[in-house]
């Protein structure tokens, strides 16, 4: 079983957040799953009179992924979560924790990668 | 103001709600999950418990007989007494007394193949 | 009066008057609503001259509940540093005592043990409010066992 | 002499009265919200576990300022006892409340520095009223001195009823009772702590609170000049008056100071400008 | 005019819970607040790596203890949606039921709460009795006050007999005795509605665009909850959502006021609709596959994403708790507003930290 | 005797003046106000011996006393114009050519030779005046020479204008010594003009675009004080014939002379930067710090009130009496509120000395016994405080560079000693057993038959206390003891500090003998303040302070710990760890309510309101 996604690429996938918005649909949150040592998956929720919309977004570990936080300011904190997580950059994050959201520097880093990256610095 | 000033007077003048706990004990709800305790002579080892304890904190031994449980780590949850083929742990319905330092529980029991021997209750510091 | 009379009355006055403050160390709130619950009418621990001081300049009982993680625990023995003697410390919960179920998780770094020295294990969770008070009476008879021999020391 | 006497014995007796005063505040208090609540004499213990604590200090300087507190509230109880001419039991006072303030300024803490300068808003906001009660209080004896009001034939209270309720106004900030308990709290589930004590620690918080006792007797004292006629007419005022106290403080939010400046200003301002021209017009 | 910066926690006596907010004020008035969570953060999403799917739940009953019971029952329907399971009619009631108390609870402990943060002690001090009696319920019926335990994967662990469900009954009647006592203080006190009124205003679109969940939403006249998503027994049992219209802390608290008596009447209805039978079924086979699912707990909309591999160990949990959507709408809220005002409008999203960074 | 000290009080600083402006080496200018400073003082102390007296000097070094007054008179208001004319003003110019034409038209045609009277005059009143202005004025100008020459050090001038700025220094204390000593009013009126001039170089001095546009706003203001002065002597005269003081005072109120007491009034509260003229004071600030305490403590507004004062018994009882009050009242209460919302230190001490001012133009215009008293009293101790906490604001700011009181929190680490005598210097000014709150006190008893008056004093006292306290607490903001360094300064700064530090300890605790002094014999005269009460104070106070300096320090001794920052850990001082783990800074500041109403705004309706009780002082004289 499995959701019913809509994929997404890392150039679109900011055009399509804004579409959401324009639809005035309610971000939900985005979930992070580590597939294998080279892949995250992202899936960006959206929530319509109930009615659940997803995106898909299967992205190297080691590419930069665009924020959507300054259009959904409530991405912010998911963001910053995921890269304290999963060690993914987020350009052009609203509020930007560097990854220490939760995390200290004696904690493991990227706990939830399958294999931990070590953290990418942004450029 | 008014309706919280008529509030007030009536807590005033009713009795009181505090319970004076420990001169005062409530008896505790028949089905209350307290201090976990393993009839040690019923016990197989089979490990049904220690494998579910989502805590983790039970640890069997078959081959040395044993019983070992982290009191401290574990949350009460039942889960192993459901567990139990045997029903030889129980959950009393009172917490565990608290400690000034950390507690284990140590059983020693008897494998039910030689069913004679008395079973040995050691509890460490 | 003389000075002993005064100097009994402020050591009786040490287990008449705990002041605690509580810090939420990474708990799941199971335990600090309970802490709350034990100020409430039904427990009323104000009764045992217990206030919820939430300052630990003012306090002489800490109270943690929750299990420390890399964060926290620097914030925990800033707390305790900061609290004047004589003072101790209760360990409410799994969490607190041991790390409870989350010990095993990456962020976590244990009981309260780990970082500064607890004085009273509470079982439980979440623990219930009369064993906190169960660990409040016990956390004051070693407070009196540590004036005692701190006492007899000094007069060796 | 005999007012020195009177002086030293009221200095003597006040702390332990106004801590019980306290103790009883708290009893009644946990009944209101259906609770047994502490021991009466609770305070004592307090006061007596913080003399006993540790000594630690985040400035020297705090130490000067509890004490200079404790020994003007002291002085102004003393005062009064003597009965002595009321503004200056009230400047007395005022020292100890600005050396209060000032050892709440002596730690670079955000909220012992935050909780100094709402003691200073509650400061403007009571001491007035103070003052005005007082100018109440010359109208109608012609003198400022304590000893003055009981030579009246008729309690104070049937001609300056409205001055009472300004100085309940203040009395409460004074006894920092909800709803005016901004600039601090005896448990601390305030926004800013406990704000002007925050920093006060051990020894030298058994002091503020002894303080704080000789604070609750002085301003029950002023109370009691309202029936000054007969002792059991002072005794049932201030026991009203106090029951009174608990009651809003059980019943009413904590302001802000925006708000409480605001409020006290004008309400207390135009209770006692009414009283007050009614007093010069008769 | 001078700056002044305050930090406000990790330990602050009117957050229980260490979250920190870096407020800078002039005059006393907000111009900045910026979070810094972690100091509650264990990683237990990741204990699905060494806990089977069914020990997993006594654990995500952890990721908050006021409302650990949702938070399993959420947990369990998404695993049994994913695992095709049958629940009983039975468990779908008492399932209900005990969220239900659960939000009962919940609620008379926030507005206990929230009184302490506007300074009114004694009120804190009567929702918290009231509360008492739920706490009582709970542990006679599941064993426990506050942890109860009773979900487990294709059902529930515990049942109530008609002697208990008639004394629950009974004690319900007497706390919405107790609460509707409550009602003219919380709706309509002076002191009260000075204090809320116009304090953290969120408007119904700002709401929307930042992602606000529950009361915060409902406080601003969106009727959105999850319980209209008719899970458990919610098919059968009438309900309408909550509605304030200001978006201030008042209606927020207004919101959860009247939604406590709600609860209980929802109480009500599961208890006189309640079929017989059995409570739970016995589950066969691995979790595979990935599901949502959402149900409304007291602070608003829960969301689990699971993903399971086949194995008894799950692939991924992913827990998003109505604080962590809340959280955006609060720092929006922050700026310009009283620091006195602080405490009030932080609580009015009933933070739970420990849910927020799990 | 009062002869010869008449003599030196008033002439040897004019010649002390020429010293400074001719002798242009620095020791020399040193020893001539160290010198002056001396001999002003004894001659000070010597005159409380002969007071009361009156004296008719004919002659000064063989020149007519008034026909050199009449000459100076006309030449001072050429000067006006001219300084007029060179700031295109045309305000000043007319102000100058109109009294110039009165001043004219009255000495021609007006004065008639009369009978004689007693030119100068001394009682209590005037010689407390002269003991304010000689030694707090001298210490102020030794404390200067220091100061002066630090200053335009930072200034980094070419040629040195000390010179020109001692003489006028000197001189002032001249001009102010003649303005409280005579009994002429002509010769009053030309010593009030001699201080408006003085006032105005000092302003000037640095001659900066600032100092000059704030010199000027001085000169016109205090010149229309000076020709409301001038009607009101001409008018004055007009009525009675006579410009004796003491003639014209000791005949009680007169309805036909309220108009022109209004007008001398008015003239006191220009002087005194009364609401609505406040804002010279206030520009006055930009000249160096010990002009400042010169005006605001010992001279120029000192002048406005002792004119007050000095003819209030010829209003006694009046509706313009009443009009004084209430406008004093207004002034302090509305001052006070201002210095609330300041954290420029200097501003507050500005705004403070015209609330204090106002407290006595409020007793003046109570104008009973007691609160004449009380004004005078308030008079003494306000000038020892307020030169005090001057002089150390201008040391602080010559050290930390800053009058800002929130960079002076923690200033006990930086400076220990100069922070203590400020603090200790603010706690004078408002807590008792301390000669400032002793005098509110007989004010506000005095005071309580008027309800608006009484009100506002209740308000304004309040917010006193309150803006007061903060600046000392924040001082004393230090978390760490550290490594305090010892403060080094020059004796001539530290000196003078400690000497206003110790005679307002010192009179405070001698109060009921000033009182008495002061207050004169008389019955009805209680004074509230008794031995016995004093006595108390100062033992069970004292008593204390002994105790609390022996806890500070012990506590020396115990555990140092960190502020209290909500756990959050400390890795740097100063700092806590904050968002991303990163250090931040504890900021510090306090409320200055401009959220609520700015200076600005305030200060417009508080000027309005001034205006109109002016106008209802005035319009009750008719
Ligand atoms: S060793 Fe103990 S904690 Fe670890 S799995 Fe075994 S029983 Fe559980
Ligand atoms: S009660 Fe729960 S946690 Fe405790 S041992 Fe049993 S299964 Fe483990
Ligand atoms: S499950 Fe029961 S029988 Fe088996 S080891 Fe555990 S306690 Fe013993
Ligand atoms: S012990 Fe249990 S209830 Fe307490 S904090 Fe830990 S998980 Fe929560
Ligand atoms: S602050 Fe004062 S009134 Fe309040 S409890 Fe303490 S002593 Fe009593
Ligand atoms: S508001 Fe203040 S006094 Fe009231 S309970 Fe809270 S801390 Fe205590
Ligand atoms: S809000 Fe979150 S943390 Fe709190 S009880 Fe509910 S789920 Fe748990
Ligand atoms: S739910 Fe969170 S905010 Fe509310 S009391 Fe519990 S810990 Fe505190």
């Amino acid at each position: 079983m499995s959701i019913e996604t809509i994929p997404a690429a890392l150039d679109t996938i900011v055009g399509e957040v804004v579409k959401m918005k324009a639809q005035e649909a309610r971000f939900l949150t985005m979930t992070a799953v580590s597939l294998d040592e080279k892949t995250t998956e992202l899936l960006y929720t959206f929530d319509q009179d109930l009615v659940m919309t997803h995106y898909r977004l299967t992205v190297p570990k080691d590419t930069h992924v665009p924020s959507i936080s300054p259009v959904y300011f409530a991405a912010f904190l998911v963001e910053n979560e995921i890269c304290d997580q999963f060690g993914v950059v987020f350009d052009g994050l609203v509020l930007d924790f560097g990854g220490k959201l939760y995390l200290d520097e004696e904690a493991q880093r990227t706990p939830f990668c399958k294999f931990a990256v070590t953290r990418k610095e942004k450029a | 103001m008014a309706k919280m000033t008529a509030n007030i007077l009536r807590n005033f003048f009713a009795k009181r709600a505090t319970r004076l706990y420990p001169i005062e004990v409530r008896p505790p709800f028949e089905n209350s999950r307290g201090e976990l305790y393993n009839d040690i002579d019923q016990c197989i080892f089979c490990g049904a418990c220690a494998l579910k304890c989502p805590s983790q904190c039970i640890t069997v031994d078959k081959d040395q007989a044993t019983w070992f449980c982290d009191p401290l780590a574990c949350v009460y949850c039942g889960v192993c007494v459901e567990a139990c083929p045997v029903h030889c742990l129980h959950q009393k319905t009172t917490y565990r007394p608290v400690c000034v330092t950390r507690e284990t529980i140590f059983q020693k029991g008897v494998l039910k193949e030689k069913p004679k021997k008395k079973a040995k209750v050691v509890a460490e510091g | 009066m003389p000075v002993s009379v005064i100097k009994d009355f402020i050591e009786k006055s040490r287990l008449k008057s705990p002041w605690l403050v509580h810090f939420d160390c990474g708990s799941c709130n199971g335990c600090d609503i309970e802490v709350l619950a034990c100020l409430t009418p039904l427990y009323d621990v104000e009764r045992f001259g217990i206030l919820n001081i939430g300052n630990p300049k003012h306090a002489d009982m800490l109270l943690v509940t929750g299990t420390v993680n890399h964060r926290n625990k620097k914030v925990l023995k800033n707390l305790y540093d900061q609290m004047p003697h004589p003072k101790v410390v209760l360990a409410l919960g799994a969490c607190g005592t041991s790390g409870g179920v989350f010990r095993e998780a990456y962020n976590v770094v244990g009981g309260v043990d780990k970082v500064i020295p607890v004085d009273v294990y509470v079982p439980g969770c979440a623990v219930k409010p009369e064993a906190i008070i169960d660990g409040v009476v016990t956390a004051l008879g070693r407070l009196a066992e540590k004036r005692a021999e701190a006492s007899a020391s000094a007069k060796e | 002499m005999k007012s020195l006497f009177l002086a030293l014995i009221g200095m003597a007796v006040a702390p332990v009265v106004g801590g019980l005063v306290s103790g009883l505040d708290r009893i009644l208090t946990a009944r209101c919200q259906s609770r047994k609540g502490p021991p009466l004499i609770q305070p004592f213990y307090d006061a007596a576990k913080l003399w006993g604590k540790e000594v630690t200090a985040t400035n020297p300087w705090q130490a000067f300022c509890a004490v200079m507190y404790l020994v003007a509230a002291a002085a102004s109880v003393g005062l009064l006892c003597a009965g002595s001419d009321l503004l200056l039991i009230f400047f007395v006072q005022a020292v100890g409340a600005v050396f209060l303030v000032m050892g709440a300024y002596a730690v670079p803490s955000p909220y012992s520095q935050i909780g100094a300068q709402r003691e200073l808003l509650q400061m403007v906001a009571y001491e007035p009223l103070i003052i005005l009660t007082i100018v109440g209080i010359r109208l109608m004896t012609g003198s400022f001195r304590v000893d003055a009001v009981f030579a009246l034939d008729q309690p104070l209270l049937f001609k300056l009823p409205l001055l009472f309720l300004v100085l309940g106004y203040a009395l409460t900030i004074k006894l920092r009772k909800s709803p005016f308990d901004i600039s601090a709290c005896h448990h601390a589930h305030q926004e800013i702590v406990r704000g002007v004590y925050t920093e006060f620690s051990g020894p030298y918080l058994a002091l503020i609170e002894i303080a704080h006792w000789y604070e609750v007797i002085l301003v029950l004292g002023l109370v009691s000049l309202f029936w000054a006629t007969s002792i059991a007419g002072m005794i049932l005022l201030v026991a009203a008056t106090y029951a009174a106290e608990i009651l809003v403080d059980n019943v009413s939010s904590r302001m802000t100071w925006r708000w409480m400046l605001g409020s006290v200003w004008l309400s207390g301002l135009v209770l006692s400008g009414i009283n007050l021209v009614w007093l010069y017009a008769r | 005019m001078a700056k002044m910066t305050l930090p406000f926690g990790p330990q602050h006596p009117v957050l229980p819970e260490p979250i920190h907010l870096s407020l800078t004020v002039e005059d006393e008035i907000v111009t900045q607040a910026i979070p810094a969570l972690g100091y509650v953060h264990r990683g237990l999403e990741k204990l699905v790596d060494i806990r089977d799917f069914n020990q997993m739940v006594q654990i995500v009953e952890r990721v908050c203890g006021i409302c650990s019971k949702i938070h399993a029952m959420c947990y369990v329907q998404g695993l049994e949606e994913l695992m095709k399971v049958d629940v009983p009619p039975r468990a779908k009631y008492l399932r209900v039921m005990w969220s239900e108390l659960h939000r009962i609870h919940s609620h008379l402990l926030w507005l206990g709460l929230f009184a302490d943060a506007f300074g009114m002690e004694s009120l804190f001090m009567q929702c918290w009795r009231i509360r008492e009696k739920i706490m009582d319920i709970n542990e006679a019926t599941t064993g426990a006050r506050v942890i109860v335990s009773v979900n487990v994967v294709g059902g529930l662990r515990c049942d109530v007999d008609d002697t208990q469900t008639r004394w629950i009954l009974s004690e319900l009647d007497e706390v919405e005795r107790e609460v509707r006592r409550l009602e003219s203080t919380f709706v309509n006190d002076y002191t009260i509605k000075k204090r809320t009124c116009g304090i953290g205003v969120l408007s119904a679109e700002k709401a929307l665009e930042l992602g606000a969940a529950g009361p915060t939403l409902r406080g601003s006249g969106v009727a959105q909850d999850m319980r209209q998503l008719k899970y458990a027994a919610f098919d059968s049992i009438d309900f309408e959502p909550v509605t304030a219209l200001d978006g201030d802390s008042y209606s927020r608290m207004k919101v959860r006021y009247y939604e406590t008596l709600q609860s209980i009447d929802l109480v009500r209805q599961a208890i006189a609709k309640m079929p017989d039978g059995d409570i739970a079924v016995k589950v066969k086979g691995r979790p595979e596959g990935e599901i949502l699912s959402r149900v409304e707990q007291p602070r608003g909309e829960l969301f689990y994403y699971i993903k399971g591999n086949g194995t008894k160990y799950l692939d991924r949990v992913r827990i998003r708790t109505p604080t962590f959507a809340n959280i955006p709408p609060l720092a929006a809220m922050l700026p310009g507003i009283e620091l006195a005002d602080v405490p009030i409008v932080v609580l009015s999203i009933d933070p739970c930290i420990s849910c927020t960074e799990r | 005797m009062p002869d010869t000290l008449l003599f030196l009080l008033i002439v040897v600083p004019f010649l002390a003046a020429l010293g400074c402006l001719l002798l242009r080496q620095e020791q020399l200018r040193s020893l001539i106000i160290i010198g002056t400073g001396g001999l002003l003082t004894l001659c000070a102390l010597m005159l409380m011996a002969s007071t009361p007296f009156s004296a008719a000097p004919k002659s000064i070094l063989g020149i007519s006393v008034s026909m050199l007054i009449q000459a100076a008179d006309f030449f001072l208001l050429g000067v006006i114009g001219y300084y007029g004319y060179k700031h295109r003003n045309l305000l000043i110019q007319g102000l100058a050519v109109l009294q110039f034409v009165l001043l004219a038209c009255f000495e021609t045609f007006m004065v008639a030779p009369g009978k004689e009277y007693a030119t100068f005059y001394g009682d209590t009143l005037s010689l407390v005046m002269v003991l304010v202005i000689c030694i707090v004025g001298s210490l102020i100008c030794i404390h200067a020479i220091p100061y002066m020459k630090e200053h335009e050090h930072h200034l980094q001038l070419e040629g040195s204008k000390q010179p020109r700025f001692f003489a006028i220094m000197v001189l002032f204390l001249g001009a102010m010594n003649g303005l409280v000593l005579t009994n002429d009013l002509s010769f009053f009126y030309f010593f009030f003009e001699l201080t408006t001039i003085c006032s105005f170089l000092l302003i000037g001095h640095d001659q900066t675009e600032i100092a000059e546009t704030n010199a000027v706003r001085a000169l016109w203001m205090n010149a229309l004080g000076g020709a409301a002065l001038l009607v009101g002597i001409m008018w004055i005269y007009s009525k009675t014939g006579t410009m004796d003081m003491q003639a014209i005072i000791s005949a009680g109120p007169k309805a036909a002379l309220l108009l022109p007491l209004a007008l001398l009034c008015f003239a006191g509260f220009t002087k005194a930067a009364q609401a609505p003229f406040q804002s010279w004071l206030l520009g006055a600030m930009v000249a160096p710090t010990p002009t400042s305490a010169l005006l605001h403590s010992s001279t120029m507004v000192k002048a406005g009130v002792y004119l007050v004062i000095r003819f209030a018994p010829a209003f006694a009882g009046t509706f313009l009496s009443l009009g004084v009050a209430l406008a004093g009242a207004f002034t302090f209460l509305a001052m006070a509120v201002l210095a609330m919302g300041q954290s420029n230190g200097k501003k507050i001490l500005a705004y403070s000395t015209v609330s204090n001012l106002g407290l006595i133009m409020a007793c003046a215009g109570i104008n009973t016994k007691a609160a004449i008293t009380a004004a005078i009293l308030l008079i003494i101790f306000h000038a020892l405080t307020k030169a005090l906490l001057f002089l150390c604001v201008g040391t602080i700011e010559q050290r930390i560079g800053s009058r800002d009181i929130e960079d002076m929190r923690g200033l006990l680490t930086a400076m220990p000693w100069t922070a203590v005598i400020l603090v200790a210097g603010i706690l004078t000014m408002i807590l008792p057993p301390f000669g400032m709150l002793l005098g509110k006190w007989v004010a506000i008893e005095s005071s309580s038959q008027q309800l608006f008056v009484i009100v506002m004093l209740a308000l304004g006292s309040a917010v006193t206390v309150a803006y007061w306290a903060r600046w000392a607490g924040q001082i004393m903001s230090v978390s760490s003891l550290g490594a305090r360094e010892p403060e080094l300064q020059p004796m001539l700064t530290r000196g003078p500090l400690a000497a206003l530090l110790g005679g307002a300890v010192l009179l405070s605790a001698l109060w009921p003998w000033v009182y008495n002094r002061v207050a004169g014999p008389g019955p009805g005269l209680a004074n509230p303040a008794s031995a016995a009460v004093m006595g108390f104070m100062i033992v069970v106070i004292g008593s204390g302070f002994l105790w609390a300096v022996n806890a500070m320090r012990q506590a020396r001794t115990a555990r140092m710990t960190r502020p209290y920052l909500c756990g959050a850990p400390e890795n740097v001082e100063g700092t806590y760890v904050g968002p991303i783990n990163q250090d931040m800074p504890v900021i510090l500041g306090n409320a200055y309510f401009t959220s609520l109403v700015t200076e600005d705004r305030l200060t417009c309706w508080v000027n309005m309101g001034a205006g109109l009780m002016l106008v209802l002082m005035i319009g009750g004289a008719l």
